[in-house]
C-alpha cells in the first residue's frame, strides 16, 4: 500500500533521515521504533507531505505522491494523528471531528461520528467541550479520532502513548488493534514504547539517528541484541 | 548654497535619528514604530525650556537629551511585557498619544506649536547656517561614534544576544530586562539630541512634525540601508534625505515613488543595501 | 553511591513540584548532585526531565519545593543570576545567537561579570577576553571556525559551541540537555570525550539523555524520571536491571 | 443625550468592528499585521463612488465595492505577503505600511486630494422613541454592520469553510493533514476580510457623505488597537473590543471636560489595557 524508497530529509543542514526504505502492506500494522531524535516524527511528516523530501520516493497505492501537497495526500487516504495529542485546541471536540471529515459528505459524516463515539465513548460525553480543556488521554483519543474521520486507508500514528498513564495507553492500543482486526485498516505506528508497539504490530523497523538499525517480526526484534542495546545499552 | 547646507543639516539630523533607532531595533531587536515620539519629546523639551525659561541652546540641548532618555526608559517599559507584534502596535500607540498630547495640551502650545525658538548662538554671535551645519555634522559624527562604541562594547554584545535569543542570552548571564530598557534609554537620548537640533534649526515646531509616518521613514532608513549596522543607518538616512529632493521634479508622484520603493525593497531586498547579509556587502568584504 | 557520598553536595533539589495548566509536570522531585560527579537523568518522553532542568536554571520557578546551590536558595532567581552564580546549561534544541560569529557567541557569556552594574558595560572586550574565548573554542574543537556565522555550523558543532558558551561562565555545574540528540555516530564520540574532559576539570555535570547506552559509559549515577516522579536511582547497572525502568522504557507488558 | 451618544457609539463601533475583523482574520491565518487593510477600506469607498456614477443604485454600489475590494485583498496576499512570509517579522510589516502609503497616494493622484461627497444625499428619517430622537443615519450604519457581522458569524461558525478558517488559524499543519488546502483558505480569509472592509468604507462614505484619500488613516490605527485588546486573532474579542471602543469614545467625548482627540483615546485605552492584561481579552 505504501512504499518509501531511499528517503533523505534535511532540516536546514541537519540530515535527519538517511536512505530510509520500507513497505507497508495492506491491512497490516507496521511499527517504526526509535528513541527521541531518531527521525520518526520527521518520517511521518514527510509521508504526510508536511516536510519536503530532498531525495527519494513515496509511493501510495502505486501512485508517486512525493511531490503532492498534504491536503491532496489526505484526500488520497493518508491520515496522521500528530504527536502529543496535537489537536485544534480552540475548537470543540465535535468541531475537531467535523474538520477531520472535511472531505467527506454529510451522511457519511454522521455515520462516521457514531463509529468514533463507539470507539471512544468518552469523546461523546465531551463533544461540546473546547478541545484545549481535555486531559492528555482524551486529547490523544481525539487526535486519533480526528485522523480517523478522514476515512483513511492508511492511518499513521505518532507516539500515541506519549506522556500517558499506562492504563490509558493500554486502552488506546486495544482500540487500535481492534480497528485493524475489524476493519482491516492499515496502520503505520511510530513509537518509543517498544513492547507496546510490538505487541500489536505485524512487522516493525528500528531506526536510530536517521538510519535503519534492523527490521523484522516483533519476535525477531524483541530478541535482537541491538535493539536492547539501542535502548538500555 | 543655503539649499545645500539645509540638506546637509537634514541629513545630519536624519542620520542621528536612524542611528538611534538602530540601537533599539537593530541591536536589541525591539520593533519600535514610534521613534518620532522620542524625537518630538526632545524637540519640545528643548523648545519649551528655551522659550519659557529663556535659557540658551547649550543648556536646552543637554536638558532635552536627559529628558528624552528618561521618557525613553518609561516608554520602553512595555517591551518588558509585550513583544513582537504587540510591541509594534504599542509603539504606534505611543506615537499617537505623544503627538496628541503635544497638540491638545495648552502647555505644549496646542495646535499652534511652539514658535520663537532661538537659533543657537555663541556669546552674542548668532551661528550662521554654515556653522550650524558644521555643528550638526559634529554631533552626527559623535552619534556615530557612540553607536559604534555601543556596538563593539560589552553592552552591544549583550544587546545582540537579547535580539537573537532572549532565553539563551539570559542563560549566558545577560539581564534581559535591563538591556532592553538600556537600549530604549540610549536610543531615546540620541533621538532627543536630534529633536533639539531640529527645534533650534526650524525655530518653530508643531506636533505634526512628529507624526507616525515619520517613524516609518526613520525605520525605512535603517531597513533600506541594512539593519543593525552603523554604515547601513547612515546610508539609509542619506538616501532617504536626498531621494525626495531628487524627486522634486516629480513633486506630485514623490510619495508614491517612495512608497513603492519601500515595498520593492521589502519584497526583493529585505536585507538592505549594505547590511551584513546583503549581496553587495558580501561582495565588498570578500574582495577586501 | 558510597563514593559519591564522601564528596560534598553542590546542588540539592528538594521536593520540587511544577504544574502547567492541567498537567503536573513534576510531582515532587528530589535530586542531589555531588561535587565533581556526572549524574545522568533519564526517562521516556514527557517524563519531566527538561522541566526539571528549566527549574534549576531559573527559566521556571517551581510551584513548591526548594533548590539549593552550595546551600543557597536559588529557586526564585532569574536565569541570568543563576548563570552568574556558576550554573551553566545547554539546550535540547540548540539556541545559538544565530547571526553572531562563533567567537562572539562565546564572548557573550564571557562578559557575564561585565553585565552587572553599569561601570563595565561600556568597556570593550580586551585581548585577554579574546584569548580566553579562543582557549574555550579550542577545548571544544571549534577554534578553526571562530569567525564563521554560527547559523552555518552543523548540529554537532552547535552543541559544542553551546558547551563553550556554558564554560565561558566559569561554572561549577553544567547542565547538558540531550547533548546527543540528532547527532551522527562519529559526532557522538566527540561529545562523550568532551564531557569526560569537563569532568576532569572538576565540573559537576547533570546530563539529560534518552540514549541510555551513551550515558552508561559516562556516568556513575543515574536518576530515572517517569511521569514527573523519580522511579529509580543508582548505578547504571542497577538501573538497567530495575524492572520499573524497563517497564517505563520498553512499555507495558499487558496488551489486550 | 446619553442614549443618543450610545447609538452613535454603536454606529461607529460597528464600522470599527467591520474593519478590524478583516485584520483579525488575516492575523489569524498569516500572523501578519496587515496595515494596508485600511487602504482596501478606502478603496471600497472609491469603488462605490464609481459604481454609483455608472448605475445609481446603492445595492449595486455595495456589490461592486465588495467584489472589487475582495479582488484587491486577494492580489495583495498573493503578490506581496506570500513571497515574504519566511522573512523576519518586520519585513512584511514595513511592506504593509509601504503599500498603505502607496494606495493613499494612488487615490490622491486618481481622484484628487479633496473630499468628494457621495453622489446621492440620503435623507435619513429619524425615529422617535418616546422623547429620544434616533438619527436614521446611525441606525442605518448600525443595522448594516450587524447584518454583515451576522453573515460573518454564520460563515465562520456554521459553514465548512468557516471551520477550515478557524482550523488553519489554530494549527495549519493539523488542518492540512485533515485535507484542507490552507493556501486557499488563507486567500479566502483575505477575500472575506477585504470585502467587509470595502463595505465599511462605503458605509462611512455615505454616513459622513465624504470620501477622501486618507480616510483610511484613522481606522488603520484604531483597528490595530482593537485587535490587540481583542487578543490578536480572536473574532469574539474583536467584536467586543470594536463596539467597546465605539461606545467608550462616544461617551468620553461627550462628557470629557477638555478637548482630546478621539483617535488617541483608542491607544490610551489599549496601552492601559495591555499593562493590565497583556494577552488581550480572548487570547489563546
Amino acid at each position: 500500500m505504501l512504499r518509501v524508497e531511499k528517503l533523505n530529509v534535511y532540516y536546514d543542514r541537519l540530515h535527519v533521515l538517511k536512505d530510509i526504505s520500507f513497505e507497508v502492506k495492506e491491512g497490516e500494522i507496521f511499527s517504526i521504533i526509535g528513541a527521541n531524535g531518531a527521525g520518526k516524527t520527521t518520517l511521518l511528516r514527510s509521508i504526510m507531505g508536511l516536510k519536503d523530501v530532498a531525495d527519494g520516493k513515496i509511493i501510495f497505492k502505486g501512485k508517486d505522491i512525493t511531490r503532492l501537497k498534504a491536503h491532496e495526500r489526505a484526500s488520497l487516504g493518508i491520515s496522521l494523528s500528530f504527536e502529543g495529542g496535537r489537536i485544534l485546541r480552540t475548537l470543540t471536540v465535535e468541531e475537531n471531528l467535523r474538520l477531520g471529515a472535511y472531505r467527506i459528505d454529510k451522511d457519511r459524516f454522521e455515520e462516521r461520528l457514531r463509529f468514533i463515539y463507539k470507539l471512544f465513548p468518552r469523546l461523546e460525553e465531551r463533544k461540546k467541550q473546547i478541545a484545549g480543556s481535555l486531559s492528555g488521554g482524551e486529547r490523544q483519543m481525539l487526535s486519533i479520532s480526528r485522523a480517523l474521520m478522514t476515512e483513511p486507508e492508511l492511518l499513521m500514528l505518532d507516539e500515541p502513548s506519549f506522556g500517558l498513564a499506562p492504563k490509558i495507553v493500554i486502552e488506546i492500543f486495544q482500540v487500535l488493534k481492534k480497528l485493524n482486526e475489524d476493519t482491516g485498516l492499515t496502520l503505520l505506528l511510530v513509537e518509543q514504547n517498544v513492547k507496546q508497539a510490538l505487541k500489536i504490530a505485524h512487522r516493525a523497523m528500528v531506526i536510530e539517528a536517521g538510519y535503519e538499525v534492523t527490521r523484522g517480526t516483533p519476535d525477531e526484534i524483541l530478541t535482537n541484541k541491538e535493539v536492547i542495546e539501542a535502548y538500555l545499552g | 548654497m543655503n539649499y545645500y547646507l539645509t540638506i546637509l543639516i537634514y541629513m545630519g539630523i536624519n542620520s542621528i535619528l536612524a542611528l538611534s533607532l538602530n540601537i533599539i531595533v537593530g541591536y536589541a531587536g525591539q520593533i519600535s514604530l514610534g521613534h518620532a515620539a522620542f524625537y518630538g519629546v526632545g524637540a519640545y523639551t528643548s523648545a519649551l525650556i528655551a522659550t519659557k525659561l529663556g535659557v540658551s541652546f547649550w543648556v536646552a540641548l543637554p536638558a532635552a537629551i536627559v529628558m528624552t532618555a528618561f521618557i525613553g526608559a518609561i516608554l520602553g517599559l512595555p517591551s518588558l511585557r509585550v513583544s513582537e507584534d504587540f510591541l509594534a502596535i504599542t509603539t504606534i500607540g505611543i506615537n499617537f498619544v505623544v503627538q496628541a498630547t503635544f497638540k491638545y495640551v495648552k502647555f505644549f502650545g496646542g495646535a499652534l506649536g511652539v514658535s520663537g525658538i532661538p537659533f543657537p548662538s555663541i556669546g552674542h554671535h548668532n551661528l550662521s547656517l554654515a556653522e550650524f551645519a558644521l555643528m550638526t555634522t559634529i554631533f552626527t559624527v559623535l552619534a556615530a561614534i557612540i553607536t559604534y562604541w555601543v556596538s563593539v562594547s560589552w553592552i552591544g554584545l549583550g544587546l545582540k544576544a537579547v535580539r537573537e535569543d532572549e532565553l539563551a542570552a539570559s542563560s549566558s548571564g545577560v539581564n534581559v530586562y535591563k538591556f532592553k530598557v538600556l537600549a530604549f534609554i540610549i536610543g531615546s537620548a540620541l533621538a532627543g539630541l536630534a529633536g533639539s537640533l531640529y527645534a533650534h534649526f526650524m525655530m518653530f515646531i508643531t506636533a505634526d512634525d512628529f507624526s507616525f509616518p515619520l517613524s516609518i521613514t526613520i525605520l525605512s532608513m535603517i531597513v533600506i540601508g541594512g539593519i543593525g549596522t552603523v554604515r547601513g543607518a547612515f546610508l539609509g538616512a542619506i538616501l532617504l534625505t536626498i531621494l525626495p529632493e531628487l524627486f522634486r521634479p516629480l513633486a506630485n508622484y514623490r510619495m508614491l515613488v517612495y512608497a513603492i520603493l519601500l515595498i520593492l525593497f521589502m519584497r526583493f531586498l529585505p536585507e538592505g543595501l549594505i547590511g551584513d547579509e546583503s549581496i553587495l556587502w558580501k561582495k565588498l568584504t570578500r574582495k577586501a | 553511591m558510597e563514593k559519591a557520598n564522601q564528596k560534598s553536595v553542590i546542588l540539592e533539589v528538594k521536593n520540587v513540584k511544577k504544574r502547567f495548566g492541567g498537567i503536573q509536570a513534576l510531582k515532587g522531585v528530589s535530586v542531589t548532585l555531588y561535587e565533581g560527579e556526572i549524574l545522568g537523568l533519564i526517562g521516556p518522553n514527557g517524563a519531566g526531565k527538561t522541566t526539571l532542568f528549566n527549574c534549576i536554571a531559573g527559566v521556571y520557578h517551581p510551584d513548591e519545593g526548594e533548590i539549593l546551590f552550595k546551600g543557597k536558595h536559588i529557586e526564585k532567581l532569574p536565569p541570568n543570576r543563576i548563570a552568574g552564580l556558576g550554573i551553566a546549561r545547554t539546550f535540547q534544541i540548540v539556541r545559538p545567537f544565530k547571526t553572531l560569529s562563533v567567537i562572539k557567541n562565546v564572548m557573550v557569556s564571557l562578559g557575564h561579570r561585565n553585565y552587572v552594574g553599569y561601570g563595565r558595560l561600556f568597556k570593550r572586550p580586551k585581548k585577554d577576553d579574546y584569548e580566553r574565548a579562543m582557549e574555550l573554542l579550542k577545548t571544544v574543537g571549534l577554534d578553526g571556525k571562530k569567525d564563521e556565522i554560527s547559523a552555518n555550523l552543523s548540529l554537532g558543532e552547535l552543541r559544542r559551541l553551546e558547551v563553550a558558551r556554558a564554560l565561558a561562565l566559569n561554572p561549577e555545574i553544567i547542565l547538558l540537555d540531550e547533548p546527543y540528540a540528532g547527532l551522527r555516530r562519529h559526532e557522538e564520540g566527540r561529545i562523550s570525550e568532551m564531557i569526560l574532559d569537563l569532568k576532569k576539570r572538576g565540573l559537576s555535570i547533570i546530563i539529560v539523555e534518552h540514549r541510555v547506552r551513551l550515558l552508561m559509559e559516562l556516568v556513575e549515577r543515574v536518576v530515572v524520571l517517569d511521569m514527573g516522579k523519580i522511579i529509580a536511582e543508582g548505578s547504571p547497572e542497577e538501573v538497567k536491571r530495575n524492572p520499573r525502568v524497563i517497564k517505563a522504557y520498553l512499555g507495558e507488558e499487558e496488551v489486550a | 443625550m446619553f442614549l443618543q451618544q450610545v447609538i452613535n457609539g454603536f454606529a461607529s463601533g460597528g464600522i470599527y468592528t467591520l474593519v478590524a475583523l478583516g485584520l483579525t482574520l488575516v492575523y489569524g491565518v498569516l500572523k501578519i499585521l496587515h496595515i494596508a487593510h485600511a487602504g482596501i477600506y478606502a478603496l471600497g469607498a472609491y469603488l462605490a463612488l464609481i459604481a454609483y456614477r455608472i448605475y445609481p443604485n446603492i445595492y449595486f454600489a455595495f456589490a461592486f465595492a465588495m467584489v472589487g475590494t475582495a479582488i484587491g485583498g486577494y492580489l495583495v496576499q498573493k503578490y506581496l505577503y506570500w513571497p515574504i512570509l519566511d522573512k523576519p517579522r518586520i519585513v512584511p510589516l514595513i511592506a504593509s505600511i509601504g503599500l498603505f502609503l502607496a494606495l493613499e497616494e494612488l487615490y490622491r493622484l486618481i481622484w484628487g486630494p479633496y473630499v468628494i461627497p457621495f453622489p446621492q444625499k440620503f435623507h435619513w428619517k429619524s425615529y422617535n422613541l418616546g422623547h429620544i430622537r434616533l438619527p436614521g443615519s446611525d441606525l442605518f450604519v448600525f443595522a448594516l454592520s450587524l447584518f454583515f457581522l451576522f453573515i460573518l458569524y454564520w460563515i465562520v461558525n456554521r459553514t465548512k469553510v468557516g471551520l477550515a478558517m478557524r482550523a488553519v488559524s489554530d494549527d495549519k499543519e493539523v488542518a492540512e493533514a485533515s485535507g484542507i488546502d490552507s493556501k486557499w483558505i488563507i486567500a479566502l480569509s483575505f477575500i472575506i476580510g477585504s470585502a467587509l472592509a470595502g463595505a465599511a468604507g462605503l458605509m462611512v462614505g455615505v454616513y459622513y457623505n465624504s470620501i477622501y484619500p486618507t480616510m483610511g488613516d484613522v481606522p488603520a490605527y484604531k483597528s490595530l488597537a482593537i485587535i490587540v485588546v481583542g487578543g490578536m486573532g480572536s473574532i469574539e474579542g474583536t467584536v467586543i473590543a470594536g463596539f467597546g471602543l465605539g461606545l467608550l469614545e462616544a461617551l468620553l467625548i461627550g462628557y470629557l471636560p477638555f478637548a482630546f482627540p478621539r483617535d488617541a483615546l483608542a491607544f490610551i485605552a489599549m496601552i492601559i489595557f495591555l499593562l493590565i492584561k497583556p494577552e488581550g481579552l480572548f487570547s489563546r
